[in-house]
């Protein structure tokens, strides 16, 4: 068999399988215990500075945005962000200061409503350092050997392009087929955040429409902080256990969160607000207005319920549920 | 002919690439004009088309147009919401025909780049990276390219980063390299025309040109020589019904009226 | 890099990742139509003679036994059987003439109830033979393999064993960590055989409870046949959509057969039919009392419903479905 | 004394087995034996231990005994139920500590045959097979076998087939095949008394006799030499308290009447 084909990027949250197993038996309690704690003290203790992190969700869907503002708020510093397609909380991370490394699928960007200006002229001034480059599936699959706790995936994308020779990934002749194959290493961050729609006070969480790669991501993590639009009693969890997308056992902080993915998607519940990340994307623009927005919105306000109450509290929380309900098929009688 | 022109550039572009779409298939979509694409070959001769979102949706009835990849609309009344694992693996199996990607820049092999413009580790310009295009365009059976500002500026002899793979380096090298046989960029579809690929030497092929376009402009809008046969098609213009079906879909104008 | 370490099993239902991707392309249609039929026009369809084929569910648990009462009435032959924890379906199916051949990670028992008579006569006395060995997550891993369209996945168990020895998995060392690891190829079945609890006309299928290796094992294979408890509209589907198990691209016919499992469960639902079991276990001692059971309950009876009927219908229906609500907590005070 | 005897060896062997079992902890647990062992942990002093059963039932209060490993029982109220994947995944990323296991045959490094007696091409007894044993007692840390026919027949020289891996060949073997690290069975549980494995040598060694056992009797029921040191336990009697548990948990004694 001949030597596997290295390529160059930063092998960024791998660990043997035997270490990082160690390290779950000694650290990981399974015991089924009341994790309720506060946004604060759970960023503070599982978000140190220099960690490796990474966000449920994916794009603007599902961000667990009062922890992000709390990170920002407690001026967490030297993060490595795992950019598996992050939007909205790398960009606001990275205008806060908190982002020193990035290994990108996707960043710098926000889909359809344009690149981020703050994003893009961290990384075009060197304040923030890519690390590496990785394909959505290649970091999910990254994600699925950590969960296996297996050191790899093989993987048939990147294969022969420039993104591949910036990964971590390896190339090697698949034994059967002789074919050429990647194997994406396995990444472990150090912490994962998420938000999702029901969890009980243990942990155990519940999440509605797509799951993206919050399934393995979950599972790969080393510390995972949940935030939750309702903790609801452990008998609901137990009516219907195969609701259960996250298990207590993998569950370290649980904060009951009222809207907190706000102003991204909470699938079936509540809608992007479009106008609060039009302003974003428009203050973001200089770094005046950026350290301005945060003055306004994270420093300027003592927690998440003020922030709510500064974006235009119950009401607008209420008017986003409702584009959300409305999604009338397109008749092109009436626009929405 | 007087007043308005009764399509505009993205409306012709959606038209031809809807008509690039055999019923009883599947595609991968991303936000935006691809959904329109797609809403619109389901609307016309592909009732049959299923559609695929990355980060999860499958089979949606889409009630208007998603905003983002992983919007509740992409499984809006669907059979399915799943997860990235599950669409990119049914993608890596064999089982999505058509994906569409854009790009910043293309070279003659249908080689992409979204990553930076200049030098990777100093970049000019930062652009968001492969996000799940190097997937799209490593595993479905065609993909389609929609490139509106064919220019010597994106059409280009040596891309600053090949994010995503066209045919790399020519014939056999998709397969080389390991990527799934029989892949790659299927049709290229920009201001001027379509394009498809050589079969000998996997090169930029002109197969068609838009109405008022000419062999000129296209040589001219590329720093790389494209192939130019005999034989030039034109491109059919939008019936009305199509563009009714268009403003149905996006009544709103956010992706057509662009 | 050193050759892999090659094991002596014989290598079932691999397939270069690129020859199957073509037959995927060229077989599975993606449009949405109705795929109904019947029992009899499934199996004479779908499952040949000599054919590669997988049960869903798990030893007595959501087995397609209709599926399974048709094949043997069939009288199909040289069936090579996946031994995916295959406990009262392989048991059956080498009673009936139909397997000559499986690869085993779990067969010829019957968990708690004890041996199976039927299958160990087989294969001692060698109707039946044994192609290799492999554990219950091995045989998983080679469906998720299949399932991703990738050739190999790479684990850490049956190292060291005869069970990896007999095996078709290879070991190399990990390019990262030096250690060596198992890789074991991707398995795709010619057929799978779902019991499921409620799916549309289309194949979208939903599954209460545990799941167990059907996510993977319906990616895997090339045909799906789905019996379900009930039919249901596909507008029940489009509420929930995150509740769909089996998305309908990949089902080739759906029918609809009430009480499918029986005699074994169906979770939530309906309870094993013990003394059924029980009976099948005591004749299958011996060759006549085998064949003596095919007469009565297979080849005796017309179709499915008829064989409901010998087995105690409705009332006994009921009974096993009383017997799962039941599930008292056990306290000690009276046995239930 | 007269009558009957306050237990009979199930109820020993429960008591024995449950006592290795810390709270806080995480257990595999197959059906019939190891379920009564962990519920009974459960209600005594590891009312945290998490039970998991390995075609994905997590965390349930289990009702009554299972009869199947995937029996509706297995996730009754329970914090998940998912899927084979799931739970061996995060037993192969060290999340299960305990994992019971049988079998019909052990040699002295504790590894075990369930596959075949006899040559395995043309076997005289065909056994199930692995199923999950391999998995559990690869990946769990402390593997603990309850084998209660002790005896030359079942405690052999060498194996007709290693199903399951105890230490392989001694020190240092799981590591070198590349099983996880610091795994291995931790505890053997028989009808004489309780073992362990030589930290030197990886050979069993008798740690603990059964009330009324003796160690000739654990030496004639050998087919290896069983390392007997200086210092033997004796196993603690079970109590009327775990008794009357055991007998709530199982009212009809479908386990611990046998």
């Amino acid at each position: 068999m001949r030597d596997p084909i290295e390529n160059s990027g930063e092998l960024i949250g791998w660990h043997d399988p035997d270490e990082n197993r160690r390290w779950v038996r000694e650290n990981k309690s399974r015991a089924m215990t009341d994790k309720r704690t506060t946004v604060q003290e759970a960023v503070r203790k599982f978000v140190p500075d220099g960690c490796i992190l990474a966000m449920g969700g994916f794009g603007h869907i599902r961000i667990p945005m009062a922890l992000i503002y709390e990170i920002i708020r407690q001026r967490k510093r030297n993060i490595t962000m795992l950019g598996k397609t992050a939007v909205h909380d790398i960009d606001l991370m990275i205008g806060g200061g908190c982002v020193s490394r990035v290994e990108v699928a996707y960043a710098f960007g926000h889909e359809l409503r344009g690149l981020s200006p703050c994003g893009r002229r961290a990384v075009e001034t060197g304040q923030v350092k890519v690390t590496g480059e990785i394909s959505n599936a290649g970091y999910q699959w990254r994600f699925l050997a950590a969960s296996m706790g297996v050191p790899f995936i093989p993987a048939r994308s990147m294969l022969g392009t420039d993104t591949i020779k910036h990964s971590s990934a390896k190339i090697i002749e698949d034994p059967w087929s002789g074919k050429p194959i990647a194997l994406l290493p396995a990444c472990y961050p150090d912490v994962a955040l998420f938000h999702v729609h029901r969890c009980d006070k243990f942990g155990n969480a519940q999440i509605d429409g797509i799951i993206i790669e919050d399934f393995e991501l979950a599972r790969a993590a080393r510390r995972i902080v949940i935030t939750t639009e309702k903790i609801i009693e452990h008998e609901e969890i137990e009516r219907q256990p195969w609701r259960t997308a996250i298990p207590f056992y993998l569950v370290d902080a649980v904060i009951e969160v009222p809207f907190g993915a706000h102003p991204t998607e909470m699938p079936v519940t509540y809608y992007f607000d479009e106008e609060h990340i039009a302003h974003w994307l428009e203050v973001s623009k200089t770094p005046e207005g950026t350290q301005k927005y945060f003055e306004e919105y994270v420093f300027g306000v003592p927690d998440y319920d003020a922030y709510l109450e500064k974006i235009g509290g119950k009401r607008r929380m209420e008017e986003l549920k409702r584009i959300m309900n409305l999604q009338p098929p397109s008749t092109g009688e009436a626009a929405p | 002919m007087t007043g308005q022109p009764r399509y505009n550039l993205t409306e012709l572009l959606a038209c031809v690439a809807a008509g690039f779409i055999e019923d009883g298939r599947s595609a991968f979509v991303g936000t935006g004009f691809p959904v329109v694409v797609g809403m619109l070959a389901q609307r016309t001769h592909a009732p049959g088309l299923l559609i695929i979102f990355e980060a999860g949706g499958i089979g949606p009835r889409v009630p208007a147009l998603p905003i983002s990849v992983g919007d509740s609309r992409t499984y809006y009344k669907a059979s399915g919401a799943s997860s990235l694992h599950e669409v990119m693996s049914a993608s890596q199996a064999g089982y999505v025909d058509y994906g569409f990607l854009g790009g910043a820049a293309m070279d003659c092999y249908g080689n992409i780049n979204t990553t930076v413009i200049g030098d990777w580790a100093h970049p000019k310009a930062r652009l968001p990276g492969s996000g799940g295009a190097n997937d799209v365009g490593s595993f479905v059976w065609r993909a389609i390219y929609v490139l509106r500002q064919q220019s010597k500026r994106t059409f280009v002899n040596k891309l600053d980063f090949i994010t995503t793979p066209g045919y790399l380096t020519g014939p056999g090298a998709r397969e080389r390299a390991g990527l799934p046989a029989d892949t790659g960029p299927y049709r290229v579809i920009t201001q001027l025309g379509v394009y498809g690929f050589d079969d000998d030497t996997k090169r930029l092929k002109l197969l068609a040109l838009h109405p008022g376009a000419t062999v000129d402009q296209v040589r001219e809008a590329s720093e790389f020589e494209i192939i130019i046969p005999e034989q030039i098609g034109v491109t059919a213009e939008p019936t009305d019904e199509q563009l009714r079906i268009l403003h149905e879909i996006d009544p709103r104008g956010m992706v057509i009226g662009k």
